[in-house]
């Protein structure tokens, strides 16, 4: 890998081999890569539920599967997607690689059980996997009672229990990044000198904490009510439905911003490195990703707003979840504000950026149109939700991981992709999405319910428009996938900071050695400081 | 960082406060107190758990960052709690 | 300058990845609170499903409760309130470097949560007499509803279910504490793993502080 | 469907607008969008303009040097809160609209099951998956699941609620079109959910007089709630002088009912449910608990009669005349 040209330099890639030397590694670089290899994975697989999605939607009919086979597809399209995909992706890839780098420090606080997450990670996936290999799910993503809990024949413990014990995976990554921000930080590093990706990994840290483990006792009850036939949410024998509901979205609609917040964090690097300019309002923009972590445990029963919860309620949640976009709003509009007199490059991080900022945008307005009750009546549970929150999640959270992973891949790998590839497929995936999901906010408001398998004609142009989109979107993702690997080997060698960016984790080599810096490093200065550096370079 | 070593004279007071509230919350569960019953089992066992996280679990002497992260725990639960009573405290309000 | 010929890294157990003693002791404590409130919201999802469902079914809670033992929980209360004694005094004496002390009180503490367990598993036995246990085999006679008073008896196996098998992990975890004791690896300036075990330990304990008076007290004057 | 339409004709971007809801629902989401359109495309136009204007042009390049102007800030926090009031508040409104019907509402009762819907009217009348309505009556339904938590959804009507087994749920709506419009179930139930949907036909109202005289449609007829009253022995307790040994369910609708523990509840429907399921959960004061529980015995569809029967009855004095004349009974139909 590295004898071709110049001296064999020592990094965290080649400081040991075999497969043993990967399997046992504390070292959070190296757990990072694990864990890209393994959401990848499921990633694909995910993808691959969605392709049979659209496939099946693309004539009214149910004619290409069973109802009961595109119930599984739905569900495990959903499970795959959240759980072990978009919740783990940022924080326990880029976030696990590059904290340590951001903050100065050697590791992790506990690498140990860094390397046990991951392990634990993989041990919650093949469970979900073996489920889907004996038959899946078909209980929607939701595990909604009673149907979860006494009606469907499908591996509901075996998925809830992959999810389970996903969840600690989850929690102990957040643990081991409260801890690291908290106590390992270089001398001088205070906390409003941190990069903006660390005060959205630990408001994402945050929420893992303090929601993870009441989805952890929700599934307990649900597996305890399914094997043992006792009534805990089933009305049945004296239970309440809608309680179910509320600790599920207590957990899951904080869930949304463990998804969200570290692609903001990212946003807020890609931005800055490529309009080479200190961002505008710092305090701001840190802070709002503690509010938006706060907040969002205030909201969740806007999920529930016609599941016969009390209508008092359902004001008092709508209300609530208009407080949350005040702190995404702040963030969106600094982020055009840095735009402003930058010296913006368009290279294809960038790409990402000014994607994810437009897409977050209408997504998260359509999320508001959600919460609005009026509206939320009709198009509850229906293709508007769906679009809304693609748009956030493929359309924000993925532009997001995708946009950092351009960025930090010559750092990863200390290899360079392609440019032509990578920006064609950043534009493919662009058009692709828009074109899958726009058509679905009107198919929302025409009244198409989700998780049919069947609909009625009218609504078939719109769903074929979604489908043709799907395919272009499918491609441009599969893309990237080959000009990665393809780099690993026949890539150009990176330079340590190829994009002229400026951050601890641009200081050190590409690839890093194992123990992050030659030198241990001291900060005097603020985040993002281009003048600064462009001082020193004059000077130099 | 110099480690703070409660003397074994705190530990018998605290443990001993904690089984006359034992004794105390029995004896006032069998009072005809109407609501409040509930009221004085809670403020009992919320006073026992204190004392327990104060003094045997050293909170009283932590760091700043420990006693938020304390508090912040039980925040959390009285979030879940409060917004979820908003809904079956209000149920049926709107009936007709 | 930190190199890896700083002094105190010889010192027991400093990790690689930590500079100094008190870096790692601070990292461990905040990395120990921080799971103590995830099992703060993890009991208290099953505290807050517990509320919902008194509300719900008030008179089949207070008739379940009444089945329940008093004196046993009392009893078991304090037996867990001693347990959390020996647990700080534990403490104390890895603080102040008595090693024996150490380890008769991880010992004593061992002894108490298996009192506690013995006692749970006289209680539960009961409930197996008496068609409490929920499943087709409950039978319940009395004129309230008996989905509700079968509500109340999954919550009370789930609740103090779970909360044993937090005493149980947790006394396996003393077991090897003591081992570790006995061996002499803890010292006054090396203790950590005693406190954090010890936080454990109290935790389980105010969980059980709230489940007695949920559990068996209340409504026991109506 | 489509034959002989032009291609935008074809291409459906709006739903059918056919009761009082439709158009209040329509007009807040009009503003939602006109709110979303204008954020997006604002932000979308700032960003491209930077992006372009400021374009880096030189490798050496950096950018001017940023000072956080506070006020700035304040001012793009509080415009968009402003605007989500609004949102909040009208949102709210049209919410209460929805959830609270009318006096002069007529009620309904839906029943849902793994994959359909059973529909009563209030003479009696029965249908499956179809549900035959008049023009301009406000028409309430109270509704109610055997099995698993279904939705119901009437996109033309904008109008959706869930329906749960164990309790009843209402919705109502004031069909102001005739035509046929689909009735979907939005909640998610098991395998075939997507086909759970039925037609609501809305006719004028000489027409839906017309269609409730043909025949029933339906086989086997369900005993009303009278007669249930007396097969479930109800009556041996509960009859007009009964008054020392169990309450008198004359007028006991919709007012407060006081129990043994002093406090007081409203007589719905979910508590007509529960006295007649579970009948020790609250007891009425001044008496005992006699009353045996009825779980197991009555299904969903007779609990409805049940209920519908004892709403029916008049206040006493009105006696056993009045009461059977608002009840259920399908021979009575005016
Ligand atoms: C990453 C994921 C993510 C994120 C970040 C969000 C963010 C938001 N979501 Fe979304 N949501 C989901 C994922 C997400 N959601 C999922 C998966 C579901 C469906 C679950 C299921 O049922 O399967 C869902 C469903 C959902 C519903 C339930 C719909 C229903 O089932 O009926 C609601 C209702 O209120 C809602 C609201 C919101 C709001 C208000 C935000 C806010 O946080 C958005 C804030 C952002 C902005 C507002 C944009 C930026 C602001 C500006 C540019 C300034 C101008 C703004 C104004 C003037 C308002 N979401
Ligand atoms: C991170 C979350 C995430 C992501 C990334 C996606 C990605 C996609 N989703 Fe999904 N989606 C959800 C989360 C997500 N979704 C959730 C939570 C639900 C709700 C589930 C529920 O109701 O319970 C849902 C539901 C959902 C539905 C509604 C189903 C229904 O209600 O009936 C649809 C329909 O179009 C859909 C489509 C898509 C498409 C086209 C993509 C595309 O972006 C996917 C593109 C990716 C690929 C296409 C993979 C590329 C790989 C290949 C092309 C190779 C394929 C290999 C072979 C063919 C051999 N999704
Ligand atoms: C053995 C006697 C008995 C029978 C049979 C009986 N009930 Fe009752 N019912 C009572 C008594 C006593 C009460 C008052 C105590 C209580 O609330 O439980 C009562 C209360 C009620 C109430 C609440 C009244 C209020 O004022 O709030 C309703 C409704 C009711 N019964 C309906 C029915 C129906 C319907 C049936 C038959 C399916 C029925 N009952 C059969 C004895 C009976
Ligand atoms: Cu019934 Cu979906
Ligand atoms: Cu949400």
């Amino acid at each position: 890998m590295s004898e071709r040209q110049g001296p064999r330099r020592q990094h965290y890639l080649n400081a040991t081999w075999g497969l043993k030397s990967w399997l046992l590694t504390k070292d959070h670089k190296r757990i990072a890569i694990l864990y890209l290899l393994g959401i990848t994975v499921f990633f694909f697989i995910g993808g691959l539920f969605a392709v049979l999605i659209r496939l099946e939607l693309a004539t009214p009919a149910g004619d290409m599967v069973q109802p009961d086979t595109y119930n599984r597809l739905f569900t495990m399209h959903g499970v795959m997607m959240i759980f072990f995909f978009l919740i783990p992706s940022i924080p326990a890839v880029l976030g696990n690689f590059l904290i340590p780098l951001m903050i100065g420090a050697k590791d992790l606080a506990f690498p140990k059980l860094n390397l046990a997450s991951w392990y634990i990670y993989m041990l919650g996936g093949s469970f979900a996997l073996w489920a889907m290999f004996n038959g899946g799910v078909d209980t929607g993503w939701t595990f909604y009672t009673p149907f979860s809990t006494t009606f469907s024949n499908s591996y509901v413990i075996a998925t809830a229990l992959g999810i389970f014990i996903l969840g600690f995976s989850s929690i102990l990554t957040g643990l081991n990044f409260v801890v690291t921000i908290h106590r390992m930080r270089a001398p001088g590093l205070t906390w409003f000198r941190l990069p903006l990706f660390v005060w959205a990994q630990y408001a994402t840290s945050l929420i893992q904490i303090l929601g993870t483990p009441v989805l952890a006792v929700t599934i307990l009850l649900v597996a305890a009510e399914r094997l043992l036939h006792i009534g805990i949410f089933d009305p049945a024998l004296g239970g309440d439905p809608v309680l179910f509901q509320h600790l599920f979205w207590f957990y899951s609609h904080p869930a949304v911003y463990i998804m969200v917040l570290p692609s903001m964090g990212v946003i807020s690097e890609l931005i800055t490195a490529f309009a080479r300019k200190r961002i505008f309002g710092y305090q701001f923009v840190a802070f709002a990703s503690i509010a938006i972590a706060v907040l969002g445990f205030l909201v969740w029963g806007h999920h529930m707003f016609v599941s016969s919860q009390s209508v008092y309620a359902g004001v008092v949640f709508s209300f609530l979840s208009m407080f949350v976009a005040v702190p995404s709003a702040v963030k969106v509009f600094n982020w055009t504000a840095t735009l402003y007199q930058g010296s913006i490059s368009w290279d294809t991080p960038m790409l990402y950026a000014l994607g994810f900022i437009g897409l977050f945008t209408i997504g998260g307005l359509t999320g508001v149109m959600l919460s609005t009750l009026g509206i939320d009546i009709h198009v509850h549970d229906t293709y508007f939700v769906v679009a809304h929150f693609h748009y956030i999640m493929v359309g924000g959270a993925i532009m997001g991981y995708l946009g950092g992973l351009h960025f930090w891949w010559p750092k990863i790998t200390g290899r360079l992709y392609p440019v032509f590839w990578s920006k064609l497929s950043a534009l493919m995936i662009f058009v692709g999405f828009n074109l899958t999901f726009f058509p679905q906010f009107l198919l929302g408001y025409m009244g198409m319910p989700r998780r049919y398998h069947a609909y009625p004609e009218e609504f078939q142009v719109l769903n074929v428009m979604s489908s043709a989109g799907a395919t272009i979107l499918g491609v441009g993702y599969l893309i990237p996938m080959i000009y990665f690997v393809w780099s690993m080997r026949y890539g150009e060698r990176a330079s340590s900071n190829p994009w002229g960016a400026v951050g601890l984790e641009w200081e050190t080599t590409s690839p890093p050695p194992s123990h992050n810096f030659l030198e241990p490093p001291t900060v005097d200065h603020e985040a993002y400081d281009y003048v600064r550096r462009a001082q020193e370079q004059r000077v130099a | 960082m110099s480690v703070h070593v409660t003397p074994i004279r705190v530990y018998l007071l605290i443990f001993g406060a904690l089984m006359v509230g034992t004794l105390l919350t029995v004896w006032a569960a069998f009072l005809q107190l109407g609501a409040f019953n509930d009221i004085v089992a809670m403020a009992i066992a919320v006073t026992k758990a204190t004392l327990v996280v104060l003094y045997f679990m050293h909170v009283r002497h932590s760091t700043r960052l420990t006693k938020i992260t304390v508090v912040a725990g039980f925040l959390w639960l009285a979030i879940l709690v409060g917004l979820l009573l908003s809904d079956y405290f209000t149920r049926g309000f709107l009936a007709g | 300058m930190i190199s890896d010929a700083k002094p105190d890294r010889q010192t027991w157990g400093l990790d690689h990845q930590f500079d100094s003693v008190d870096q790692q002791r601070e990292s461990s404590f905040l990395g120990m609170w921080i799971f103590l409130v995830t099992e703060i919201m993890f009991f208290g999802g099953l505290f807050a499903t517990y509320i919902v469902y008194r509300g719900q079914n008030t008179d089949g809670f207070v008739a379940g409760s009444h089945e329940l033992d008093i004196t046993l929980g009392a009893v078991n209360t304090a037996v867990l309130i001693g347990s959390s004694l020996t647990m700080a005094l534990a403490v104390w004496a890895a603080q102040t470097d008595r090693r024996k002390a150490t380890v008769w009180f991880i010992l004593a503490t061992i002894l108490l949560g298996g009192v506690f367990l013995g006692v749970k598993v006289v209680e539960y036995g009961a409930k197996f007499e008496h068609h409490l246990v929920p499943g087709p085999e409950f039978h319940w006679p009395g004129p309230e509803k008996t989905e509700s008073v079968q509500m109340f008896f999954n919550l009370y196996f789930l609740m103090t279910g779970l909360h044993a098998l937090h005493m149980i992990i947790g006394i396996g975890i003393l077991a090897v504490l003591a081992w570790l004791a006995w061996r002499g690896v803890f010292s006054a300036s090396n203790h950590n793993l005693v406190e954090g075990v010890g936080l454990y330990w109290h935790f389980v304990d105010i969980v059980w502080i709230f489940l007695f008076p949920l559990l068996y007290l209340l409504g026991r004057s109506g | 469907m489509n034959q002989g339409k032009g291609f935008w004709e074809s291409l459906p971007l709006f739903p059918e607008r056919a009761s009082t809801l439709a158009s209040e629902v329509d007009t807040l989401y009009f503003f939602t969008v006109a709110v979303a359109i204008f954020f997006s495309l604002l932000v979308a136009a700032l960003v491209l303009y930077f992006a372009v204007r400021y374009r880096r042009r030189h490798p050496n390049e950096v950018g001017q040097p940023e000072k956080t102007i506070t006020w700035l800030e304040i001012t793009w926090s509080v415009i968009p809160f402003l605007i989500l009031m609004v949102m909040f508040v009208w949102g709210a409104k049209v919410f209460f609209i929805a959830f609270r019907p009318p006096s002069n509402a007529v009620e309904y009762y839906v029943v849902g099951k793994q994959w359909m819907w059973k529909f009563q009217h209030p003479q009696g009348k029965r249908e499956i998956n179809d549900l035959h309505v008049p023009v301009g009556q406000p028409i309430k339904l109270t509704m109610t699941s055997e099995d698993v938590i279904h939705s119901f959804f009437v996109p033309a009507f904008r109008i959706k609620a869930d329906v749960l087994p164990g309790r009843y749920t209402t919705a109502w709506f004031e069909a102001t079109k005739a035509g046929a419009y689909h009735i979907f179930c939005a909640e998610y139930c098991g395998t075939e959910h997507s086909r759970m949907g039925g037609t609501i036909h809305v006719m004028e109202p000489r027409d839906y007089e017309a269609w409730l005289e043909q025949d029933a449609p339906t086989d086997e007829r369900l005993l009303s709630g009278e007669e249930l009253f007396a097969k479930y022995v109800c009556n041996t307790c509960h009859y007009p002088d009964s008054s020392a040994r169990a309450p008198i369910l004359y007028g006991i609708f919709g007012e407060q009912a006081e129990l043994a523990d002093g406090s007081r509840v409203l007589v719905d429907e979910n508590y007509l449910r529960e006295s007649i399921l579970n009948p020790t959960a609250k007891i009425v004061a001044g008496y005992q608990a006699l009353m045996p529980t009825y779980q197991g015995q009555v299904g969903e569809e007779e609990l409805i009669q049940l209920i519908a029967y004892i709403k029916g009855l008049e206040p006493a004095g009105g006696g056993e005349q009045t009461a059977s004349g608002g009840s259920t009974a399908q021979e009575t139909a005016p």
